[in-house]
């Protein structure tokens, strides 16, 4: 009889770690301050395992396989795509917890690609690295289990389904063997346009918005949210709100609280991080 | 044609050191190897982003295969491939220069 | 509004091409000219697709990305492990079809992992050539779409969702827009032992078993088989049973007839030829 | 430690010609690159494909590891090295030797 205790909603944003000086002294300070206050948050969950939820940069995953999402039930590490400061080191797994999950769905419904030995991309190392490591630090024993969903190639996971697979997650938590405090992180930006001639757009209504839904926990509206809506307001890369969707799934009818936000074309991303409570 | 057969050896093309290789030394012979039209290959030759993205192909795999296969890699270069000479990415090719 | 109008089950054993002397001269000739028999039949049914349901034999997906089961809905061709004789060769697809039923999965809990550039084992791309390759030299236009599903490496695909998952492709070739006639083909040894200290080991009356529920439609017999069953009396081959279930959950009640038998442990495999009839 | 990294590293030794190379060339540097326990190792370095199963590892790839990287390929080797000495393969192998 596992338990979901908490929820994230974060960025993960790759050009933080190419460009760490580009934007203004005080954004700067304040988005690295924002991981840095996850992870005193999550300190205080008392959390065994993570669910980082992340997506796909057409990296991992190529033609010949594209999964709707996945989770890695065995050894982990990464990031795949090492950055300055972000080298791939092996990361602490929860794999009794992790297979449960993917047993539990394949029994219900929910048919989990499986990743036995996974290296993760950076959607799932940087919360892993600023926000669950930090807590490691501190002594406590966290594994991560890490979800992929079909957010950056298509085709992609529909928003409710994300969310269903939100409460696939739950569900398994509650009915696993062992009794673990469980945090799931939704790791994706809000608006950003990766690739595009756009890039570097951001746009602050679209993000006030999503935040919106995640504080008030409103499923609903993000399962109403088009992918034409989305792709027009917030880009492709804001298909990644999949990631806050599924997040919210595993967390029904619980409010959230915007830790911080900025719009930081510097580093082509709205970055939004919100705290869901259990 | 559709653009999956070119989003496979893109995709490779951003993973695999072998096919990158090959793609420095050998273009043509690794083109021939992937049932591409004479559009696409030439897309690959000029590095033409702009027509890949017209095709259909992912933003982030143009972004991916620019970043490890270009002459120039820099974001700014991509930018500007992407958008032509006018470009208006001064923020985004600004924050790159750092 | 497309129509399933038949199916077979067939085997589809690298061995055979190999050393295709190594039986007596009888068995070899039946054996081939089961294939045979069955292009025959197929060309019949006048379809304009077929759908090949086969398993990854631990080639096309690795450790980093396991799906339950896959579709390909773009480019096809293989197989990936030339064998003599079976050179690779692009293969005409339907990908229209196949797409659809993606996205039919996808709006009605079948989240299938898809291939939109598709390289096939020897699974798919040996019934492709036998049974076919050759209803398309006599001049019909039949596009394949490759199916996969995980029963060569685990986490295993369960027999009843296997079953299940036939059914989401009979529902998505019924609501489809296009008229077409479609095939299934199951594809896979029936009792084998692959890598393992058995291998070599035939056992006929478990195929026996198996034909027999294919001949009579019973589905329920064979969602009851369990692994432990199948992998005691059949071998870590026979799991690929599950694409026979998977081929006879998308013709619920059909009735099926057996072409040809033979137990060859030469060619290390029971070889079982059903048609199914619509 | 499980099979899985173990699995990860065949699986590349069945599919990646580079990897396979390397097998070959500088068996320790590619081993050091993945994280096995010596014992797992040692199983690499003495294809001891019995000891591979008897750790988990799926058949279908011990065969396929054996038949694209030992010394002797034959599935009869593969077959005495499984199965040791008193190998009873007989009908498998005298298939295989034609
Ligand atoms: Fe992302
Ligand atoms: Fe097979």
């Amino acid at each position: 009889m596992g338990k979901i205790v908490g929820g994230f909603l974060v960025p993960h944003d790759p050009v933080m770690f190419v460009v760490p000086q580009a934007p203004a002294e005080d954004i700067r300070q304040r988005m690295w301050g924002a991981f840095e206050e996850c992870a005193a948050r999550l300190a205080r969950l008392e959390a065994s395992s993570v669910v980082i939820i992340g997506a796909d940069h057409y990296f991992n995953f190529g033609t010949g396989c594209l999964p709707q999402y996945l989770i890695g039930t065995g050894d982990v590490d990464g990031p795949l795509d090492v950055l300055p400061g972000l080298k791939r080191q092996p990361i602490p797994a929860s794999e009794a917890l992790a297979g449960f999950i993917a047993e539990h769905g394949h029994a219900n419904g929910f048919d989990w690609a499986v990743a036995r030995a996974f290296t993760v991309d950076h959607a799932v190392a940087i919360p892993d690295r600023l926000i669950v490591d930090p807590v490691r630090r501190q002594g406590q024993s966290i594994g991560t289990i890490p979800v992929y969903l079909a957010a950056g190639v298509d085709p992609y996971i529909r928003m409710q389904r994300a969310i269903e697979l939100g409460g696939a997650i739950r569900a398994a938590v509650e009915a696993a063997p062992a009794d673990e405090r469980v945090v799931v992180i939704g790791s994706g930006g809000i608006s950003h346009w990766v690739g595009t001639a756009e890039m570097g757009r951001v746009n602050e209504d679209f993000d006030r918005e999503i935040m919106g839904y995640a504080c008030r926990g409103e499923l609903s509206a993000m399962a109403a949210l088009s992918d034409d809506y989305i792709l027009e307001h917030g880009g492709n890369g804001a298909m990644e709100i999949r990631q806050w969707a599924c997040a919210m799934g595993a967390m029904p009818g619980a409010r959230g609280e915007v830790i911080d936000y900025a719009a930081v074309r510097e580093w082509v991303t709205g970055l939004g991080f919100v705290q869901l409570f259990a | 044609m559709s653009r999956n057969v070119l989003e496979k050896l893109m995709h490779q093309l951003c993973v695999d050191r072998t096919v990158k290789q090959r793609f420095k030394e050998d273009l043509e012979g690794l083109l021939a190897r992937y049932a591409l039209t004479e559009d696409e290959r030439d897309m690959l030759r000029r590095f033409d982003v702009a027509a890949m993205q017209k095709h259909g192909v992912n933003p982030m795999l143009t972004l991916g295969f620019w970043s490890e296969n270009a002459p120039d890699r820099h974001p700014a270069a991509y930018m500007k491939a992407l958008r032509g000479a006018d470009s208006g990415g001064e923020v985004f090719s600004a924050a790159l220069k750092h």
